[in-house]
């Protein structure tokens, strides 16, 4: 058999800049790299010497797409540090941004950027005009999920009113109340979208993979908080992290390798999660699932799409709940710096996010440490690739490149994230 | 009229700007009866090398292979944009212009060889920029008006001043009067309605310098409401730190 | 100053005395009839917003951040849309008809609408201005107390007032005197008001008290502003290094000119919608403190320098409005002062001015 | 369409020819699209309007033609930003909108029987232009009559075609000169700035009065050299410019000191300008 090269100079539908470069040669892989080139933005050097109030800010600058996520898990890692306790209706707005922020990546994801394959398109540019409804029925969605990060953070990318403490402001009652009505009519087009990712035609590819993910205290599906866990027995608390998880730099990328110790890569995301907490699922989605013939967990990178519907029915049930529940008060305690060190974990969308701080008396940052979904992620991309690609050998090299692709992009890959994060692995030795 | 062709161009950035184009979803369908994207990575879109009528470039430049880039691409396009605080004046990204490019890169690298990091400018840096969408992110509004006016061959109604003329229309509390904290709204150019002090929390900046910003003034005002000069210049070495008037108030000269 | 007995045969005839539970009866009743705007509290500040019920009203509010002019000359104004591109036009509905009352104004601050009632009506009629002014009543409220910026005295707007108001409320004690300034204030009045007692002598020793209020705001007000000479004054200081000198200190942030009652300059903008043919044009807030104000084509600008920006604010105010208006341009409000960060104070430019003026050059 | 009562809404005009005068500036002959409107139009020299796309907005620009030349007024429009582009894309026939006249205009009244020296500086003809035909239509209510003109080069004269025309208005002469003749570009007047042509002015300052229009630092040396040779700065007219938006003294925004640009103006006497609390030169 002739040598097959697959050579995907700039991944589209991805967020930020990455290539995938593969050469087969007689049935055997000869090279796999996925290259992130996405320039580094040494995020974890320029922190060094900032004051601590203006961490969450800056770090959601890390990614457009997941803010929310990179600002809470800042937070959480700064109120521990400091030994600060953030009130119940805090957690509550937190909470529900965080949702707010999976209904919104989650649509994109599924509509925008997975879907297109599967039905055959460039883009969903493209799929306007023959499934104007399915798009309209995306932008709904997605547009909730927007407004409510806008109503309680300020604005869909980069909020203003979380800090450390609690919150700036909270929206007005009416505001809340108009929102409720549009989560609850949204139940059906988050039904579709279960019913959408389970029809299309997934491929098959199982691979024993570890999974990684929160688990939170038996009534909650993780969010914002809880223990790391993973199916192959680990159970570690935040502030362990680094007993367990280390990286390595690899040349062709900018991102880093993330691994177990002692083991090897390891899967983050929407179908860890699921996998993990099916039961803590909203009963709405569960049953949504189940009608739709899903049995979790899957071992198949791919189901992760359907993983992402089921997940944004359970948002919306869950904002539902909290919506309810709100007391819409702000609060913001005055905070004093002290020195210390501190850890926080979030389920961002796209999986497990890690941020640590040093810092000293003066409130100034000392050391910073934060690992990304995708960094979490791109070893385990590799390692499926790997594995998959004897299984689709045969396959003619247009199809075995959408195929990798498409594999790739079930991830929901945010190379921008992951490329802010290369560090020495100083604590390794 | 023919539809004219835009291109999405992304450097160093969070994809944040991008995002805040998709996040148009009321708008999407008439905006796209307006203009035709051919080129969009981040929503799939790829058919076409140019020449494009309308580029909108997000991100900072910060590499050598993007300094060839960004000249690549200024050639294509009739109309270049810089789409938010990266690409208009290097974005937070600029803040590691403070350090020294080796501090920066041993920091995080093993492997120095792979590295072709360049302090991080705005695009215009390097070539001519058409309008600039400030902010960081961009305002919807500001996206569309440049949109809107590119079309009508006008110049795109975006004022510069501060961001104290929104705040005060929106009756807000002024942080420095009444919440006794600093703001950077009176130097920082409106477009943003004022949002960060509406949402009763100090405007950082992230729209870069107004139109006639007295930054050393502010800078004295901040000193004298308690900040260290260290703090002072942390408020202006944010988002736009590379601009003339921020590292006057930063005390750079 | 004693009253003569006509005078205050008149006054006692325009008086009433409200209870505060008829006070806010008659507020009630005109929020049936009218869109009923006071000073409420909002957050930590004071603004004139829409009353949903009259328990909300802050009788002995300072001052608000934003005039009430906001619902004469609005922030943000269509004046007409357009569709096809421009080939239809239609008026701006909103100049219909729809009836408001404006509560709780101070003095300082009904004088100022008698300044803009100028601005709008002098030479060319702004029908905007005016059909909304037409459909305004205004109800002044006494002040309760004077601050260190207010300078009302140096300019007699305040805080005695004898004219632009329909009506003028005191709360004194546990009610209210009510008065009536003019035709339109007394029918109101007696259509919604119910009032407590009309009986002359209760009336009369209730405007002692409310005189006696005024001498202690009066007498509080030291800082004020010396207007002898000023127009003289400022014509001879055009060149006065102290203008320099504000150069380095204001902001240009425009927040002097956003919340003064008396700036009225705008901008005209054209906004279409998506498809580019049909739109409005608005009107919008505008400020001479901003760069942008006097800038024309080519990159022009007759005041790029700050300085220059300063001067034409204070003048305009202090100077040209007696020429283009036959009236002082400023009410002493002290707004200006007390929203500016680097408390730039007018009534200390004057001062300053006084204190080295420029020697006449002949 | 009513634009009585209310005096932002703009009426429309159509254009009825378009003279292509230099690469960046054109003449357009307007009338309203209501005959009524256009009978009842009546502007003085000097006077403006303020010319309206709708969508993109809306620029105060002088009447370049003469009260009496024909059913029609026109413009003379550099094209420099949002308003003048959008006007001279337009074609034959094309509608858009105005309103006016605005302003004081030249003082023609006053200055009757003296001498008149026009000084002109690029797009600063178009007012003036309005001026010299009305003299001509009236030529025995005037003395002499000098035109002084400036532009920056051969190809930026305004109104090339009809300078014969303007010498042969009795006792008038035209002097031109432009800042630069670019290679092989045939010029037989002046090179230099139009304060040059000082030295030619044959009038007697106590016996003239100025119309002058033109960029302000033109004007700012053409006042100091005119008052230098004796001419009165209370004879010395100009048309200025400010930004304005209402055109009807409302906005505020062309106010110098306590004038309004709009209404006051535009044209002004020097000696009125040179008391103002804000100093132009
Ligand atoms: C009394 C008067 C008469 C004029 N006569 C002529 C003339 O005959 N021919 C000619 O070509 N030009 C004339 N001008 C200048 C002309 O008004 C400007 O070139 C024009 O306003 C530019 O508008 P724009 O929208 O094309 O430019 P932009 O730069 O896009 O301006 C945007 C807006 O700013 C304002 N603006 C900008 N420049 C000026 C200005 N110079 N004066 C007032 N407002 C401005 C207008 O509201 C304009 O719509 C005159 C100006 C004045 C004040
Ligand atoms: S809060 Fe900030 S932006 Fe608002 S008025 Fe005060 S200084 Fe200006
Ligand atoms: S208030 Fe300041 S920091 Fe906030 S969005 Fe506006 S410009 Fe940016
Ligand atoms: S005087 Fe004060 S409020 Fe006014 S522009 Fe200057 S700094 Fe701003």
């Amino acid at each position: 058999m002739k040598e097959k090269k697959i050579k995907v100079d700039y991944m589209a539908r991805v967020e930020g800049e990455a290539a995938l470069n593969i050469t087969v040669s007689n049935g055997k892989i000869e090279n796999l790299k996925l290259n992130i080139f996405e320039p580094a933005r040494f995020f974890e050097s320029f922190l060094i010497g900032r004051k601590f109030d203006e961490i969450p800010e800056l770090v959601a600058r890390i990614c457009g797409i997941c803010p929310v996520s990179h600002m809470l898990t800042a937070i959480q890692a700064l109120e521990d540090a400091m030994e600060i306790v953030p009130s119940g209706e805090t957690m509550r707005l937190r909470k529900l941004l965080a949702l707010s922020q999976w209904i919104q990546s989650h649509t994109l994801h599924t509509y925008m950027l997975a879907i297109p394959d599967y039905f055959g398109y460039e883009s969903v540019l493209s799929m306007i005009p023959e499934h104007r409804e399915l798009v309209e029925q995306a932008l709904r969605l997605k547009r909730l999920g927007n407004d409510l990060t806008v109503a309680i953070g300020g604005r869909e990318v980069h909020p203003v009113t979380p800090v450390i403490g609690g919150f700036t402001h909270v929206p007005p009652r009416d505001v809340v109340k108009d929102l409720l009505k549009r989560f609850r009519e949204a139940r059906k087009d988050a039904q579709n979208m279960v019913e959408i990712t389970t029809q299309i035609k997934l491929p098959d590819f199982t691979r024993d993979i570890e999974y990684l993910a929160l688990t939170s205290p038996p009534q909650e599906y993780p969010v914002i908080s809880g223990m790391l866990a993973s199916n192959k027995g680990l159970k570690f608390k935040k502030e362990d992290y680094r007993k367990h998880i280390h990286e390595v730099h690899v040349p062709h990328s900018n991102a880093l390798h993330s691994y177990v110790i002692g083991r090897s890569s390891f899967m983050v995301g929407p179908l860890a999660r699921v996998n993990l907490n099916y039961s803590l699922l909203a009963g709405e989605a569960r049953r949504a699932a189940e009608n739709n013939g899903l049995k979790f967990p899957y071992m198949n990178p791919f189901y992760s799409i359907p993983a992402r519907a089921v997940e944004v029915l359970h948002s919306i049930e869950t904002c539902i709940d909290l919506l309810e529940d709100l007391k819409l008060k702000a609060d913001q305690p005055s905070i004093t710096p002290k020195e210390g060190t501190g850890a926080g974990v979030g389920e961002a969308p796209r999986g497990l996010l890690y941020h640590w701080y040093k810092i000293n008396n003066k409130g100034e940052i000392v050391e910073a440490d934060i690992v990304s979904p995708t960094a979490h992620n791109a070893f385990n991309i590799e390692k499926d690739l790997e594995e998959y690609l004897p299984q689709i050998i045969s396959l003619p090299e247009e199809e075995m490149q959408l195929r990798c692709e498409m594999l790739v992009r079930a991830y929901d890959p945010c190379f921008s994230c992951s490329a802010h994060f290369l560090k020495i692995n100083k604590r390794e030795s | 009229m023919k539809k004219p062709s835009v291109g999405v161009f992304k450097f160093t950035s969070d994809g944040g700007c991008q995002l805040q184009i998709l996040n148009m979803e009321r708008e999407l369908f008439d905006l796209l009866n307006l203009i035709n994207i051919t080129y969009f990575p981040m929503a799939g879109v790829d058919s076409g090398e140019g020449p494009f009528d309308i580029g909108f470039v997000e991100g900072a430049v910060t590499s050598t292979d993007e300094i060839i880039r960004i000249k690549e691409i200024r050639e294509k396009c009739r109309i270049l944009v810089a789409l938010g605080a990266c690409a208009c004046y290097g974005g937070i990204a600029s803040i590691k212009n403070q350090k020294t490019q080796r501090e920066l890169e041993e920091k995080v690298y093993t492997d120095l060889t792979a590295v072709h990091s360049t302090k991080a400018f705005g695009i215009d840096q390097y070539v001519k920029v058409d309008a600039y969408v400030r902010g960081c992110p961009i305002d919807k509004n500001e996206f569309i008006e440049v949109v809107k006016s590119t079309l009508l061959q006008i110049k795109p109604n975006l004022r510069p001043h501060s961001v104290c003329v929104e705040c005060k229309l929106r009756e807000n509390p002024c942080i420095f009067l009444i919440e006794g904290e600093v703001c950077m709204g009176p130097v920082t150019s409106a477009g943003c309605g004022a949002l960060c002090p509406s949402r009763h929390r100090a405007c950082e900046g992230c729209r870069g310098p107004a139109s006639d910003p007295n930054t050393p003034s502010l800078a004295r005002t901040m000193l004298e409401y308690g900040l260290t000069p260290e703090e002072v210049r942390l408020k202006f070495i944010k988002y736009a730190g590379e601009t003339q008037a921020f590292k006057e108030g930063a005390g750079i000269k | 100053m004693p009253l003569k007995n006509k005078e205050v045969s008149l006054l006692l005839e325009k008086s009433r005395l409200l209870s505060q539970s008829s006070m806010n009866d008659f507020i009630r009743n005109l929020s049936a009839s009218y869109e009923v705007y006071a000073p409420i509290k909002k957050g930590k500040q004071i603004v004139f917003e829409k009353v949903e019920n009259p328990g909300e009203i802050v009788w002995d509010y300072e001052t608000t951040q934003i005039s009430p002019k906001k619902f004469l000359h609005k922030p943000f104004e269509k004046l007409f849309s357009f569709e096809d591109g421009g080939k239809i036009i239609s008026e701006n509905e909103e100049i219909a008809e729809k009836k408001q009352i404006l509560l709780g104004l101070h003095p300082c601050d009904v004088r100022a609408v008698e300044i803009l009632d100028k601005v709008f009506s002098k030479r060319y009629e702004d029908p905007y201005y005016l059909k909304r002014r037409k459909n305004s009543i205004i109800i002044a409220l006494t002040c309760n107390d004077a601050h260190e910026t207010c300078y009302c005295t140096s300019f007699s707007t305040g805080p005695r007032i004898d004219r632009g108001y329909d009506i003028l409320i005191t709360p004194l004690v546990d009610n209210f005197l009510v008065e009536i300034g003019s035709p339109r204030g007394e029918e109101i009045l007696n259509q919604y008001g119910e009032a407590l007692s009309t009986d002359s002598s209760i009336l009369m020793e209730y405007h002692r008290l409310k005189n006696a209020k005024l001498e202690v705001i009066e007498n509080k007000i030291k800082n004020k502003m010396n207007t002898e000479n000023l127009p003289e004054l400022l014509e001879q200081n055009v060149n006065h290094p102290l203008w320099d000198n504000l150069k380095e200190e204001c902001l240009a942030c425009g927040s002097c000119t956003i919340v003064c009652p008396t700036c009225y300059c705008f901008t005209i903008v054209d906004k279409v919608d998506l498809t580019l043919k049909s739109g409005q044009r608005q009107r919008v807030w505008d400020s001479c403190m901003l760069l942008e104000f006097a800038e024309v084509a080519l990159g022009v600008n007759f005041r790029r320098e700050r300085a220059a920006r300063i001067k034409q604010r204070i003048y305009h105010k202090l100077y040209s409005f007696e020429h283009q208006f036959y009236i002082r341009g400023c009410v002493g409000c002290g707004r200006c002062i007390r929203y500016c960060i680097k408390k730039i104070d007018p009534r200390e430019i004057i001062a300053e001015i006084r204190r080295e003026p420029i020697e006449q050059q002949s | 369409m009513s634009s009585s009562h209310n005096p932002y809404m703009p009426s429309l005009v159509k254009i009825i020819d378009i003279i292509e005068e230099t690469g960046d500036t054109k003449t357009i002959k307007l009338i309203f699209v209501d005959e009524q409107t256009q009978k009842n139009f009546s502007f003085k020299p000097g006077q403006f309007n303020m010319l309206t796309v709708l969508g993109v907005g809306e620029a105060p620009l002088s009447i370049s033609s003469a009260p009496g030349e024909g059913d029609y007024f026109s413009h003379t429009i550099r094209r420099v930003g949002n308003v003048t582009g959008a006007i001279t894309r337009l074609n034959v026939g094309d509608t858009f909108g105005a309103r006016g006249p605005y302003g004081n205009g030249w003082p023609l009244d006053k200055i009757k029987g003296r001498d008149i020296l026009i000084v002109a500086g690029g797009i600063g003809l178009a007012p003036l232009r309005s001026v010299i035909y009305y003299i001509k239509e009236n030529r025995d209510n005037y003395g002499k009559v000098e035109i002084l003109y400036g532009a920056r080069t051969p190809k930026d004269c305004l109104y090339r075609r009809e300078f014969d025309e303007w010498r042969e208005i009795p006792n008038t002469r035209l002097l031109l000169t432009v800042d630069n003749v670019p290679e092989g570009t045939k010029w037989e007047h002046d090179v230099g700035v139009v304060t040059l042509l000082f030295d030619k002015i044959s009038l007697n300052p106590s016996e003239t009065a100025v119309l002058m229009c033109g960029p302000e630092i033109m004007m700012k040396f053409a006042v100091h050299n005119l008052l230098e040779m004796g001419f009165k700065d209370k004879d010395i007219y100009l048309s200025m410019e400010r930004r304005m938006n209402c055109g009807i003294s409302k906005c505020g925004l062309c106010q110098i000191g306590p004038k309004f640009v709009c209404q006051d103006g535009p044209v002004f006497s020097y000696y009125e300008l040179r008391n103002l609390t804000e100093k132009i030169f």
